[in-house]
């Protein structure tokens, strides 16, 4: 559980919580007592004192319940001679380090920092968690906020025990919000079923795309109850005929969503591959240098990764475009024409520049924090949820290639680098400056690597082989598609991509990237120069 | 150059193969007699730690000739030789892994110990046979020959060249890497294949074995050589150079290109596929990592930095890089990615040639003398 | 001035010339005829229903401006380019289009291309013996051995072409010029029955432009030649018959007068600025 | 007549060295430095993992002169780069033994790298100490493993989901390599044996480095989604985690739903990840930086102090060296020398503490007895442990879930002296018909 959704919930408890909870006096002794039985019983026993704390009435109860679930409620070892249970409670507000922040759990005054020498944190697990989250959405449903019951009443769902269904009875009798009644009931339904083996609660579960509703009709048809099991297999087939259709939707998307990282990967190559005709090796490292950057950025603005984020598309643009820029003056230049050599003068550039990211910045992996508007996904029904950052990076490659589309087609440059690579002689005597040209479309060739570097952070490693995993697929894309043409590499990734995961559910996730290169490797017996070849005599010779 | 003489003498009368025959036989001598003679611990003594050592490192030479070969003279940039050197690799390895009997750790008579423990009950059929020397043999050469002819035909046929070519072998040996790390492969997945005890009877982990393989490599390198020099000294290596330079012409004169790029390309596969058998008993491993595309480039950039198309060039460009390779990973291991990533600039773009480029006169010597009885009759006409 | 005087004595140039036994079939009409071929690269037409024929022992000059296709239809013919419609016959047994550049070749159609393309890495003498019509499968090449009158016929092409001093240079070092002569030297090698030749003066001296066009006289006759080129001088000099071209399809075919009088030529040529 | 004497010279010489060989070594080897190689990848892809484990053992071997030494003489790291290329590593573990005359090595992380060392070590007679968890299924006379055998990992974790968490669906997600292969192999037999059915069973494969993890994710939600408790068991290696743990944050997979036990992310893996959305998540280890024990606190301070990085992590093959170090040493206190063979005898027994607040002891087998501590991920890339063993476990070199290895034992020590014993044929090496059916 977040931290952020975790402060959200006590900020709610702080306002509306007071009457639920408010009607006792505070009380430190009794505090004192129940947090020490919470600290010093079994995990099975936690549970029920976890209640007792929800029911003590102490208004500071929810944010010990929160920090304890959060693994953050912990207690300062008594030094000796102490008597039992006389540690002192804390709240930790940060567990970084070797020296934690603490602040008192019954006073809030802060306590500073404390070694972790010195601290036992209140053991928590999973299912503890789950149901101290049980208590609290039963808190939340009387929260005035109808998204905020909603989302409760959700996170309800296959959690529900017979203390709380009662509770929920009630409070649906008081539900005006129809969404939130819809789903009480269906959380009612799914106890009903799974713990009454109720028929009716069958009926209210049928056509639900919900996967607790899916598990307590599943759990159903094992009953001995023959009408039951036949309803609840009912429900289910008529719920599996509605998945299928979100299935087929949901493969289409992760091809789509792969393709648009291939095609992010490759187009920059497509640009100092395709237009220029440098088999730039080090391509792979420009994305690295991209996804490194958006790291950068999000180590100098602590707390905003969603600004770094954003800041870091045009840094990570710029670095990569700059490295570039390096790379075609101190060594492509100097290869015109003889692009098998650029090949092997990239490669050891490539070395170069993971070692120097492992020597200057580490080897290891480093984290790049997921904002939370990126974070998640976008739920199209029950069954069918679209992962907000796929759907981000889709969206990002079509503008990123538009751009570039635009860039070619229409700008000054463009015309000059089509001019410069069709007749360098010819440009060179209309007055344009080749090198000038040559300088630019690599620097936009790498700095398009960056961006999907900055793109990339988001979904996969941030290391110093981020590159390597990238620059074979971006060339296959390139060469599929038809080299100089950037048509053919929108084309050739998101279908490539698309393929892949057609192929994967039976033949593996392995077997299909084989089948993918070799589907390539014959095509390329087929169609020699890809999907879009460049015809006539310019391509001859 | 003696354009009247038979194919196959005629590297001999070569003095750059002269040359190359004689250093290469002087080295193995040395090494063999210091290795046998010298005692322990005296500065002449060679280790036979240092004997495989400089076995790799001919596997390796070789490896390089044959790439040399198609990218020099044919100019054929493969970034998939690893892959032929890798099947020639492997079905060595199978066939030592066969030798092991049922001295593995479970003992079973026939499966080697990784299919035992993933519960395979049968020997696959595609490792039958290979308990026998003579057919493991023939597998190293056939297994890569097949390949570089399928793939070849393939590729030639439709005139898929430069570039994309080099990016379709490089998918080829991927795809294998890929193949070669699954489990149902039935090639020892990741861990490959190793823990090979004797070959031809004699054990692999005997000094007496190590020298003999040593030996075995200088002489496949002198062999291998030799008959590189050949094909490319003959008409054909001329008119691989014409292909390589002006395909379309050649077509014109009446060559079929593809077909001379296909023998090639296929003999210098299975010369790969000899280097990759005698690399594994020395190493004593073979694993999917050596399909790795890294290594195939790495392969081109010996060629590049010993010099293309002469052949001797690719040898001291493998030798020259591995040793460092050796000594670098040893002495300061952070710097070495430097070190061979600038190594790979600095040749490209300052020294095209080569370092054989370095060392002129040697190629050219040659021609004028085998020339001189010819031409000096011809400049009077 | 010594090759000029060998040129003289016909009989000895031309003991090398004489075609080889090819199969092919001239014994009805013309020994190359392309009909109604039509091609064209993304929409464009490069030829546009051309019909030609050259007939047996002819030596026929194609003039025409840029663009007018005649590059292309020599692609055509030697295999390079596949029309859209249209047949293209060697004689009359050998439908071109059926075939690819190395049977053509060895059917006896050479070729020299517009920008002279000779293997620059390799020596003239090389050059010349790469070209020579021998068998040119694989093994056979790879166990080819020079023989005495191999060697022979390579020194008289050598001599022919006034290359001889520089038989053991790298033809990549010679000039332009030398580097026409030098393909035309392969073509002979080749003996080919019917040779295109693109542009073969281009960047030559006078002097050479002349022995050119003897040889290319000489030639005609046993062999047929279709010479493509833009200098009307040299055009003049050698043209029995002249075909012009213009957008793919032929604008006039007749004797050099006729053709340099014809009013649409003449516009064409005026249209072209030349 | 010349040449025949020349041979005699060399032989008289070679015969000469062996005379001076047999008395050289104890001589050498009593002055002078103590040797002790280090054979991790310092570059390429393992030097993540790998360039820590040969900080952790330079600084070992710092506090251990500091302390005056071994023998009263000075230890000497001899530090060589395998480069993440396996071939390399065999090449190198020759150049330590025969170039530089180690008399211990402390190295390897893949099962690969330790396949390809083994013949060497073995040969050459050498020690190696491989500190990573692995497959089982081997035992060398010249290998110590200080990293969890399956037994020390996998089936705890798989008992405590059964038990604890109450469990019934079983995904079983890894790299498509030897050690998950074996593992799930494993597990899948005893989770049969527990009476799981075969469609309670999931097994999936995945390449290295796998970083498209969409379909097989919402492959797993929908396997999930039938009614009954499911968990992952998660071999997946490295890289591919990253990538696999944000795919399940972004399809929502919390781990109170599906919890995922994973047996190759440590801390240092987390290092690299944004455990916000990880929580709860699990993994089984010997060893937690998060452990509440005196000796790792001052084994971080220690490891901190060295790195000068306040955010240094500690893991388990990290402990797993400083276990195998300490043993190491304590043996060639009771051998009295670093003497390869003596070592190898002392150190069957030798018990030292371990971090986490117990004792590891070396058992016959070459495998240590360790804890087995399952923690859950917290959001500072810490784990909490929420259940450990009651005692330590000792590591099993041949899996009793295995048909080819149910049968074999290892015992180094005199009389049997055997890596695989079948105790059924009671032969060693299993040279027998019965196991070679």
């Amino acid at each position: 559980m977040s931290i952020i959704r975790s402060l959200k919930q006590l900020l709610i408890v702080c306002l509306l919580s007071l009457p639920v909870l408010g009607h006792a006096q505070a009380n430190d002794e009794q505090a004192q007592s129940l947090l020490t039985q919470l600290a010093e019983s079994s995990y099975g026993q936690k549970g029920k004192i976890a209640g007792e704390i929800a029911r003590s009435g102490d208004e500071r109860a929810r944010g010990w319940l929160e920090a304890f679930s959060a693994g953050k409620l912990a207690r300062i070892e008594p030094s000796k001679g102490d008597a039992e249970g006389s540690g002192k409670f804390v709240i930790v507000l940060s567990n970084r380090g070797r020296n934690w922040k603490v602040q008192d759990a019954l006073t809030g005054d802060d306590l500073g920092e404390i070694s972790r020498r010195d601290l036992d944190s209140i053991r928590v697990n999973n299912s503890l968690r789950s149901e101290i989250d049980g208590i609290l959405s039963v808190i939340d449903l009387t929260v005035n906020d109808a998204d905020k019951r909603l989302a409760a009443a959700r996170g309800l769902r296959g959690n529900v025990d017979e203390a709380m269904a009662k509770k929920l009875t009630e409070l649906m009798a008081s539900e005006e919000d129809a969404d939130v009644k819809a789903t009480l009931n269906e959380a009612l339904a799914i106890y009903k079923v799974e713990e009454q083996g109720d028929l009716s609660a069958v009926k209210t579960l049928s056509g639900s795309l919900n996967s607790e509703a899916r598990a307590a009709l599943n759990s159903a048809t094992y009953s001995d109850d023959p009408a039951l099991k036949q309803a609840a297999r009912d429900a289910l087939a008529s719920i599996e005929t509605k998945l299928k259709w979100n299935r087929a939707a949901e493969t289409l998307y992760f091809g789509l969503s792969l393709g648009s990282v291939l095609v992010l990967a490759a187009i920059g190559l497509a640009i100092t591959f395709g237009v220029m005709g440098v088999i730039n090796m080090a391509h792979g490292e420009l994305i690295m240098l991209g996804a490194y950057t958006t790291w950068g950025m999000q180590q100098m603005l602590p707390g905003q990764p969603g600004l770094a984020l954003i800041l870091s598309i045009p840094a990570g643009f710029l670095v990569s475009a700059l490295a570039g820029v390096a790379i075609e003056r101190s060594v492509i230049q100097f290869l015109k024409g003889r692009p098998l050599e650029t090949l092997l003068a990239t490669f050891g550039i490539s070395l170069v520049l993971q070692q120097l990211v492992r020597t200057v910045i580490s080897p290891l992996n480093r984290t790049v924090v997921t904002p939370d508007w990126m974070s998640g996904s976008i739920m199209v029904n029950e069954a069918l949820s679209l992962t907000l950052n796929r759907l981000y990076i889709i969206g990002f490659a079509l503008v990123v290639f538009v751009g570039l589309m635009l860039i070619m087609r229409k700008t000054r440059l463009g015309l000059e680098v089509r001019a410069v690579t069709q007749n360098r002689a010819m440009a060179r005597s209309m007055g344009i400056k080749a090198t000038k040209v040559d300088i630019m479309t690599f620097a936009l060739g790498s700095g398009v690597a960056g961006l999907a570097g900055v793109a990339l952070s988001q979904i996969t490693n941030v290391g110093p082989n981020l590159g390597q995993n990238y620059i074979i697929d971006s060339f296959m894309v390139v060469v599929f598609g038809g080299v100089g043409n950037l048509w053919g590499t929108l084309v050739a990734g998101l279908s490539l991509g698309t393929i892949n995961q057609l192929l994967e559910p039976w033949a593996g996730a392995v077997l299909a990237k084989i089948l993918v290169l070799v589907f390539i490797i014959l095509f390329i017996q087929k169609r020699p120069r890809g999907l879009f070849p460049q015809k006539g005599r310019a391509a001859e010779g | 150059m003696n354009y009247s003489q038979s194919w196959l003498t005629r590297p001999f009368t070569e003095r750059s193969t002269q040359i190359f025959l004689g250093v290469l036989f002087l080295a193995v001598m040395v090494v063999s007699v210091l290795h046998l003679v010298m005692p322990e611990g005296s500065a002449l003594y060679v280790s036979s730690y240092t004997v495989t050592l400089l076995g790799k490192y001919l596997c390796y030479a070789l490896l390089a000739v044959a790439v040399d070969l198609v990218w020099g003279y044919l100019g054929i940039l493969s970034l998939g030789h690893g892959a032929f050197f890798a099947l020639g690799g492997y079905a060595m390895g199978m066939y030592l892994m066969r030798q092991i009997g049922d001295r593995g750790v479970y003992g079973d008579p026939t499966l080697p110990d990784f299919m035992v423990f993933l519960n395979w009950d049968s020997l696959p059929w595609y490792w039958h046979g290979f308990d026998m020397a003579w057919f493991a043999f023939i597998m190293v050469l056939l297994a890569p020959g097949l390949l570089a002819l399928v793939f070849g035909f393939l590729a030639f046929r439709s005139r898929v060249t430069g570039v994309y070519l080099s990016i379709i072998t490089q998918a080829l040996t991927f795809a294998l890497m890929l193949a070669f790390f699954r489990n149902e492969m039935g090639f020892g997945g990741n861990n490959g294949l190793t823990d090979f005890k004797d070959i031809l009877g004699f054990d692999l982990r005997t000094d007496a074995a190590r020298l003999g393989l040593f030996i075995a490599t200088g002489i496949a390198l002198a062999v291998g050589y030799v008959i590189c020099r050949a094909i490319v000294t003959s008409k054909l290596g001329r008119v691989s150079v014409a292909c390589r330079d002006a395909e379309a012409r050649t077509r014109f004169l009446g060559y079929r290109v593809e077909r001379v790029q296909l023998f090639v390309f296929v003999v210098s596969a299975m010369l790969a596929g000899v280097a990759g058998a005698l690399y594994v008993p020395q190493v004593g491993i073979i694993n999917p990592s050596e399909f790795s595309p890294l290594f195939s480039i790495e392969i081109v950039v010996w060629v590049a930095l010993g010099g293309r198309a002469t052949l001797y060039g690719a040898v001291i460009g493998a030798i020259i890089v591995n040793y460092a390779k050796t000594v670098f990973t040893g002495i300061l291991p952070d710097a070495w990615l430097f070190a061979l990533g600038a190594l790979f600039v600095l040749v490209t773009v300052f020294l095209p040639k080569g370092i054989a480029g370095l060392l002129p006169g040697l190629k050219k010597k040659t021609d004028d003398e085998s020339e001189a009885p010819t031409s000096g009759k011809e400049a009077t006409a | 001035m010594s090759i000029m005087s060998e040129l003289t004595h016909r009989d000895r140039v031309f003991d090398f010339l004489t075609p080889t036994a090819s199969p092919v079939d001239v014994r009805h009409g013309p020994i190359l005829y392309l009909e109604d071929v039509t091609v064209s690269f993304d929409g464009f037409k490069a030829i546009n229903n051309l019909n030609l024929t050259i007939d047996d022992g002819e030596l026929r000059c194609i003039i025409g401006p840029n663009g007018a296709g005649k590059t292309t239809m020599m692609d055509i013919i030697t295999g390079k380019t596949r029309p859209d419609v249209g047949s293209v016959w060697f004689g009359s047994r050998h439908n071109l289009l059926t075939m690819n550049e190395p049977d053509i070749a060895s059917l006896g159609i050479g070729r020299k291309f517009q920008k002279p393309t000779v293997f620059e890495a390799l020596t003239v003498f090389e050059n010349l013996e790469l070209a020579m019509a021998t068998d040119k499968r694989v093994l056979p090449t790879l166990t080819a051995r020079l023989t005495g009158e191999a060697r022979a016929r390579i020194d008289e092409v050598l001599t022919t072409i006034g290359l001889t001093d520089l038989r053991h240079r790298e033809a990549g070092i010679l000039s332009h010029g030398q580097k026409q002569w030098l393909e035309i030297g392969m073509l002979l090698m080749q003996k080919p029955r019917l040779l295109l030749v693109d542009e073969p003066v281009a960047g030559m001296t006078e002097q050479e432009m002349e022995r050119t066009a003897e040889l290319l006289t000489s030639l005609a006759g046993k062999q047929s030649v279709v010479v493509v080129e833009h200098d009307m001088g040299f055009v003049r000099s050698i043209a029995r018959t002249v075909t012009v071209l213009h957008q793919g399809s032929v604008l006039a075919e007749g004797s050099m007068d006729d053709v340099s009088n014809d009013p649409k030529v003449i516009e064409v040529y005026l249209g072209e600025g030349a | 007549m010349k040449i025949k004497k020349q041979i005699t010279a060399g032989l008289s010489a070679l015969a000469l060295t062996l005379t001076v060989s047999v008395s050289a070594p104890v001589a050498a080897a009593d002055e002078g430095p103590i040797k002790v190689g280090i054979l991790h990848s310092l570059s390429g892809t393992m030097a993540i993992s790998e360039s820590t484990l040969k900080d952790t053992m330079l600084m070992l071997i710092k506090e251990q002169n500091e302390n005056g030494g071994l023998l009263g003489r000075k230890l000497e790291p001899v530090v060589v780069d395998p480069a993440s290329n396996w071939p390399l590593f065999a090449e190198k573990a020759r150049e330590l033994l025969a170039k530089d005359k180690v008399d211990v090595i402390f190295g390897n992380w893949t099962s690969v790298s330790r396949k390809s060392v083994l013949p060497v070590v073995e040969e050459l007679n050498g020690l190696l100490f491989y500190p990573v968890q692995y497959e089982g299924e081997e035992s060398s006379e010249n290998v110590f493993y200080t990293g969890a055998a399956p037994n020390q990992q996998a089936i705890p974790a798989v008992n405590y989901l059964m038990n604890q968490v109450g469990v019934k669906r079983w995904v079983l997600a890894g790299t498509d390599y030897v050690y998950p292969r074996t593992t799930n192999k494993i597990l899948e037999a005893y989770l049969k044996d527990h009476g799981v059915a075969d469609e309670d069973i999931m097994v999936n494969y995945t390449p290295f480095g796998h970083s498209n993890w969409q379909s097989i994710v919402s492959d797993i939600k929908t396997f999930g989604s039938q009614g009954k408790k499911t968990a992952v068991v998660s071999t997946i290696n490295g890289d591919a985690n990253v990538p696999f743990y944000r795919e399940l944050a972004n399809q929502g997979i919390k781990a109170e739903d599906i919890p995922v036990v994973a047996f190759s992310v440590g801390e240092q893996e987390l290092s690299g990840i944004d455990t916000g959305p990880l929580v709860g998540h699990l993994a089984a280890w010997n060893y937690f930086m998060s452990v509440d024990t005196d000796a790792n606190y001052d084994f971080i301070d220690k490891w901190v102090a060295y790195t000068g990085k306040e955010d240094a992590v500690t893991n388990d093959p990290m402990e797993a060296h400083y276990i195998g170090f300490n043993m190491w040493k304590e043996a060639v206190k009771k051998a009295g020398t670093t003497d390869v063979d003596a070592v190898k005898d002392a150190i069957i027994g030798v018990s030292v503490p371990n971090l986490t607040g117990g004792y590891a002891t070396m058992m016959p087998n070459h495998h240590i007895t360790k804890p087995v501590l399952i923690g859950e991920i917290q959001d500072n890339g810490q784990f909490s442990v929420v259940w450990q063993t009651p005692s330590t476990v000792a590591g099993d070199a041949w899996s009793d879930y295995l048909p080819g290895s149910k049968d074999l034992i290892s015992d180094w020590r005199k009389p049997l002296h055997c890596g695989n014993y079948n105790v059924v044929t009671k032969s060693c090496g299993g040279k027998s018909e019965v196991a070679a059916e």
